[in-house]
């Protein structure tokens, strides 16, 4: 498998979100929020809605420019730098409703994303030279593989706009795949498919975890969380009220408060 | 996605496409080419004009005009026992479609003769072509004083005009500044930025300033503007003793409306607006007192041209709105003396001939050449008096 | 995928290359060839529109600038110039490369979507009023109304030979040695990084920057390439009709080729090859039709009705109902 | 004289007319998201609708304005129908070209049926002439003028106040979310197209009579009103008069101290600055995601 090229090192800490404060207009959304990510770690972010999820989700991942504080990934800050750039670092991510290029087949959605994480120019590609063909063909093997693991392969032609949901889904989670993350953050990966598809999409999770990639994931579905999660992080009202082992959780208070708004 | 075209059944349509496209062109060509019109194989001139756009109300009298000409000849037998046939192309006022036009009736409908454009750009553009492929190119309607410098012994042996140039009305202009009939002396331009608008503008400047009068200001304006209070606000600062316009009949309404709105009660002396009943009906009130300068007016009293103005309405069921249906007529009568002269239909022979032809116009003038191929017939300047054009001066070009 | 399909069976090229070549000899006629030769400049125009409008999805209204500044320095250089005719050409492409590449960069970093191409659009304004309007003045050889009496091309390789391009014969040929190679380089473009960038930002920009797809860069190479070769194709035109006027960047010039590109059918290659080859070959076509029945305006209105039908029924184009009638098919299979 | 009062004056009349055609566009922009390059044409259309029913229905200048209106809105219910709604959920390049022909069509229409001699519209308004001062200008300007902006302002009450308004807002805003609640997309598009559609023929009954009546006076104004909607920012219809006025002030200012030739491009000059400092508009809220779909 040829390695994907890396901006950072480090190990330990993958992610560390040091005071990370978000303001739209007057409304708070992070209130100076601190949470971290140890390698081949599963983590799970959880919280009732409008806490706050998905804003520390874009701001990590970029599309979102946090107001202060800072997001440390392998040691580095990458608090203000551009998306595809934390992307080719190695930081990748899924969106809750799902986004592909519907109007390029399954293999063409992994191999766009797989090339642009490889070293080679507009040249290079035209000109197509011996180590460009290499590098292309292991693309091309990378995706097959990944298509093979996720059970995608007899739609590899079929453009991703005649998927089903379901499929889309785990498809997205294949592009998020492809590119080698050393993070791989999941949006929702469960929300609005049927319990045979959840089924299916926790046993990828495990055997990923298993080969040792680093997760964290936002996940309404509790079961999901419980079953999958090494720690869980809880989000209430734009702070973080808890963070511990899933049996902790459970039985931590303040949450079922935020939860249950008693 | 790229490449799906290499599937065969779209090459296949491809090419099918490309044969049908070339050889169907090819097809039509060869039809068209053959002309059932007479037993004997008619002699074709070519008419490039904006028959549609911006011009096309007064192209397409002209285009009668040129109709009227062809049909009074052939009922007359014919030049050298041949009928004529005319062969219009549109070009849209668009100086690259007066090319391919002129092209396509030289290459496809091998016409030896051809009347050019609207616009001297038009004209500019196709002389050279008139001369690598030794057609003859009859301009009968642009004045820009390039092309008269550019022909005969300019250069350009192939090109003939037919119409004033600039020069002419500057100087029939320039002669009246400063007397009781354009008491005014200092003057303001507003003429469309095209080359004849800055040819024209350049050539009244000359002349007048000649004459003694003075220029108080030169403003040009994108041809497709619909707004005049601004350049008027800055011509009615500068206060000059008249307005000299270059434009289009409808730059010339608005101009005229927003002037009056404005309250600038100046002399406009407009060149190139016919002053056409058209004009009238719709200008109204506001083109009373409005000058005009033209080879042609129906106005002009003679029986050769009341005589044409009578055949011209029952062949159109129009009133000519300027000179250009007149300046056709007559140079398809030009033309087919010339041939009549040259006894045959050869380009070169007609060239030559051409040049020695001297025939009477309608307007008092004569058709006859100088050694830049350039016919001086009369120039008029008319004004409007309560809705009537009265002729102020005329004379030579 | 299967990269195959990108340049295609050979013996197709073949037959294609052979037909292009004995075509204008069937048809010995200048004024035929003149319409053909239009057909192959259009066919470039449109394809280097469709990379950017087609493939990336970001409307440019700047493309007849483009192919004025190409066609003006052309024609200017020729003029008052003893540089060799390729070296012309060249750099009547590089130029509006040039300037592509600095809007590019001024203007895809900070709006996006239709606020682009208003900007294209005032780009494309203000090019024609300096070329009608302010070369004149500072220019020798420019009129107001464009540049006339161009000399003709002649193509020399010093040591082996000398030769000017006079009859519509030489373009044909010369052009065709510009078109044929243009194609399978855009056909080849298309297949490689850049090209499925192009088509990934088309159809998501958002996830594609996720992914980490520089779409920036990606976006002003293509827009560049398209200015390169519309000014290619202008660059062309000048000695062809040894005239060029400001209308070359006049408002008539994106509606024609947005004509041919969108009822073509956008981000195909197939699409605007045949949307160039008809549109440009039916108004020429359009003179033989019986003068009086078939009005100039007639014509007008017909044109923009039927594309506007087009867009209606087959909003990809032709070229789009091809790619989905063969995707149907495979997908099947 | 000192002409800069007569200046302004032309300005602030220039203003009116872009701004009057731009928020139709706005209108629809917002709404259906289509840059409608057939607003110029519906404008012209105007014109020509208006010059026929004063030509042979005999009511007076007012009310034959309100019907041209009518017919107008009318007209652009069909062509809403004709040339937006299939492409609702196509990307927007296909209803710029949809729009583009339908503006092609209409042009070689009004060029088969009235040539392309131009036709003039005289109001009992636009003959009276009134000079305050150094300013001299017609009552039909002052019309125009006091037109405009009252069109502008019931616009914008509209838009704001009343039901179908704020569902046209909202469908600016999400799309999606209109669905979920149950408003009818199409609806408000085609309510949308038929005010701007209506506003662009109340520009034109308003300016032809100071103008002269042409089939290209369309495809000439609309790009000024592009311009406008650039400046004020997308779908942004408070901004659009504001940046109108802006427009046509700098326009007037220019060819009088500057030259008329480069009046038309510092519309376009104005609005390239204008997106080179504020890229979303001068009103345009700038969207806090680093990048919006």
């Amino acid at each position: 498998m040829v390695k994907s090229k890396r901006l950072f090192t480090g190990d330990g800490l993958v992610l560390e979100v040091v005071n990370l404060t978000k303001k739209f207009g007057g409304i708070t959304a992070l209130d100076n929020v601190s949470m971290n990510v140890q390698e081949k770690e599963l983590v799970a972010l959880i919280g009732p809605n409008g806490s706050g999820k998905s804003t520390l989700f874009n701001c990590i991942s970029g599309l979102l420019s946090p107001s202060s504080g800072q997001i440390l990934f392998c040691g580095k800050n990458i608090t203000h730098m551009p998306v595809h750039e934390r992307t080719l670092g190695g930081l990748s991510r899924t969106f809750q409703l799902v986004e592909l290029f519907d109007n390029m087949t399954s293999m063409e959605n992994l191999i766009v994303t797989a090339e642009h994480h490889k070293h080679y120019g507009f040249l290079g590609s035209f000109l197509r030279t011996r180590k460009v063909k290499a590098i292309e063909k292991t693309c091309e093997e990378e995706a097959h593989r990944l298509l093979d693991f996720l059970g995608l392969s007899p739609l590899a032609n079929r453009y991703a706009k005649d998927l089903s949901y379901g499929q889309r889904k785990l498809l997205q989670i294949g592009v998020g795949l492809v590119s080698h993350p050393r993070l791989l953050l999941l949006d929702e990966p469960t929300a609005a498919v049927n319990p045979t598809m959840i089924k299916q999409i926790k046993e990828y999770l495990l055997k990923l975890h298993k080969a040792g990639l680093t997760i964290l994931f936002v996940e309404h579905e509790m079961s999901v969380v419980m079953d999958l999660a090494e720690r869980v992080i809880v989000l209430s009202r734009g702070t973080k009220i808890a963070d511990g082992t899933p049996g902790e959780i459970q039985k931590n208070e303040s949450v079922l408060e935020a939860y249950l708004g008693v | 996605m790229p490449g799906n075209w290499t599937n065969p059944k779209v090459i296949a349509a491809m090419i099918v496409v490309v044969l049908l496209i070339g050889f169907g062109t090819g097809y039509l060509t060869a039809t068209y080419t053959i002309q059932p019109t007479s037993s004997k194989q008619p002699i074709s001139i070519g008419l490039v004009l904006g028959l549609s756009g911006r011009y096309s109300y007064g192209a397409q009298q002209a285009l009668s005009g040129a109709r009227m000409a062809i049909q009074e000849i052939n009922d007359g037998g014919g030049v050298l026992g041949r009928p004529l046939e005319l062969i219009a192309e549109d070009d849209r006022g668009v100086v690259a479609d007066t090319v391919s036009g002129a092209n396509k009736l030289i290459d496809v409908n091998g016409v030896h003769y051809l009347l050019s454009t609207g616009a001297s750009g038009g004209t500019l553009a196709i002389m050279p072509i008139a001369l690598e492929k030794k057609v003859v190119l009859l301009n009968f309607m642009t004045s820009s004083p390039a092309i008269t410098n550019q022909s005969g012994i300019g250069g350009n042996p192939w090109t003939f005009t037919l119409c004033p140039d600039e020069f002419a009305y500057a100087r029939a202009f320039a002669s009246l500044v400063n007397t009781s009939e354009i008491p005014a002396n200092s003057f303001s331009f507003l003429a469309y930025d095209m080359a004849w608008g800055r040819d024209a503008c350049a050539a009244y400047v000359q002349y007048i300033e000649a004459a003694g009068g003075t220029i108080t200001s030169t403003n040009f304006y994108d041809p497709a503007s619909t707004e005049f209070t601004t350049i008027l606000t800055k011509i009615k600062a500068e206060n000059p003793g008249g307005i000299i316009t270059m434009t289009t009949t409808e730059s010339l309404l608005i101009i005229l409306k927003q002037a009056n709105e404005l309250g600038i009660t100046l002399p406009v002396y407009n060149r190139a607006v016919g002053l056409g009943p058209a004009l009238i009906a719709s200008g109204g009130n506001l083109t009373e007192g409005l000058y005009g300068m033209d080879p042609w007016y129906a106005v002009v009293n003679t029986t050769a041209n009341t005589e044409f103005l009578q055949k011209f309405k029952l062949f159109s069921g129009t009133v000519p709105e300027q000179y250009w249906p007149w300046s056709a007529y007559e140079t398809i009568h030009a033309l087919g003396e010339a041939i009549q002269k040259a006894g045959s239909d050869d380009a070169e022979a007609v060239r030559t001939a051409l040049t020695t032809i001297d025939m009477p116009s309608a307007t008092g003038g004569s058709i006859k050449f100088d050694e830049h191929n350039a016919a001086h017939n009369y120039v008029f300047i008319a004004k409007i008096r309560n809705q009537q054009v009265t002729i102020v001066t005329q004379g030579p070009g | 995928m299967n990269r195959i399909h990108s340049l295609g069976h050979r013996s197709i090229w073949l037959i294609i290359i052979v037909l292009s070549f004995l075509l204008p000899l069937a048809l010995q006629l200048g004024y035929i060839q003149h319409i053909m030769i239009m057909a192959m400049v259009y066919i470039i125009l449109t394809l280097s529109l469709n990379l950017i409008a087609g493939n990336t999805g970001y409307v440019s209204f700047a493309h007849p600038a483009f192919y004025a500044i190409g066609a003006y320095t052309s024609g200017i250089l020729l003029k008052t110039s003893a540089i060799p005719f390729l070296g012309i050409l060249l750099f009547s492409g590089i130029l509006p490369m040039a300037i592509s590449i600095a809007l590019g960069y001024l203007f895809f970093s900070r709006v996006r979507g239709f606020a682009f191409a208003m900007t294209t659009l005032a780009f494309n304004a203000i090019a024609g009023l300096i070329l009608s309007s302010v070369l004149p003045n500072i220019v020798k050889g420019v009129e107001f109304q464009g540049v006339y009496a161009i000399p003709r091309a002649t193509i020399s390789i010093p040591p082996l030979f000398t030769f000017t391009l006079t009859s519509n014969i030489h373009y044909y040929y010369f052009l065709l040695c510009i078109t044929l190679p243009f194609i399978g380089l855009m056909s080849r473009l298309m297949s490689t990084k850049v090209g499925r960038a192009l088509t990934a930002i088309r159809e998501n920009e958002l996830l594609a920057e996720a992914l980490g797809i520089n779409t920036l860069n990606n976006k002003v190479l293509a827009f560049a390439i398209g200015a390169f070769f519309a000014g290619i194709a202008g660059g062309f035109l000048a000695p062809y009709i040894t005239f060029v006027s400001p209308d070359l960047a006049s408002a008539y010039y994106w509606v024609l080729f947005f004509t041919m590109l969108f009822a073509g059918g956008p981000g195909t290659l197939i699409g605007p090859i045949i949307g160039a080859t008809v549109f440009s070959v039916l108004p020429e076509l359009l003179r033989f039709a019986p003068g009086v029945s078939f009005t100039p305006e007639l014509r007008q209105a017909l044109f923009g009705l039927s594309l506007l039908l087009i867009i209606i029924l087959i909003p990809d184009g032709i070229g789009g109902k091809i790619k989905e009638i063969i995707y149907r098919r495979r997908a099947r299979a | 004289m000192d002409p800069i009062w007569q200046i302004l004056v032309n300005g602030v009349g220039l203003g009116a007319v872009y701004g009057l055609v731009a928020v139709g566009i706005q209108l629809i922009i917002g709404v259906s998201g289509v840059p409608n390059f057939a607003n110029g044409q519906f404008y012209m259309l105007g014109g020509y609708v208006l010059f026929l029913i004063l030509g042979f229905v005999g009511i007076g200048y007012f009310p034959s304005l309100f019907l041209c209106i009518l017919i107008l809105a009318g007209i652009g219910a069909i062509a809403e129908r004709i040339s937006i709604r299939p492409l609702m959920e196509r990307p927007r390049s296909a209803g710029l070209i949809s729009t583009l022909a339908l503006g092609m069509f209409i042009e070689g229409l009004i060029l088969i049926l009235f040539t392309a001699e131009p036709k003039t519209i005289n109001t009992p308004y636009s003959g009276i002439i009134l000079s305050i001062g150094d300013v001299s200008l017609s009552v039909q300007r002052i019309i125009m003028a006091v037109g405009g902006v009252g069109a502008f302002v019931l616009a914008d009450f509209f838009v704001r106040k009343t039901k179908v308004g704020k569902g046209l807002r909202a469908m600016s805003q999400n799309k999606q979310a209109c669905r979920i609640f149950g408003i009818d997309i199409f609806k408000m598009s085609r309510i949308a197209f038929m005010l701007g559609v209506a506003l662009a023929a109340f520009a034109a009954g308003l300016v032809v009579p100071l103008f002269a009546l042409s089939p290209f006076m369309g495809s000439f104004i609309i790009f000024k009103a592009f311009a406008v909607v650039i400046i004020a920012g997308i779908g942004e219809i408070r901004g659009v008069m504001f940046a109108a006025l802006l427009v046509g002030l700098t326009e007037s200012l220019a060819s009088f101290y500057i030259d008329p030739l480069f009046r038309d491009v510092t519309a376009f000059l104005f609005m390239i600055c204008v997106l080179l400092i504020r890229p979303q508009g001068i009103f345009g809220e700038k969207s806090d995601l680093l990048f919006a779909k």
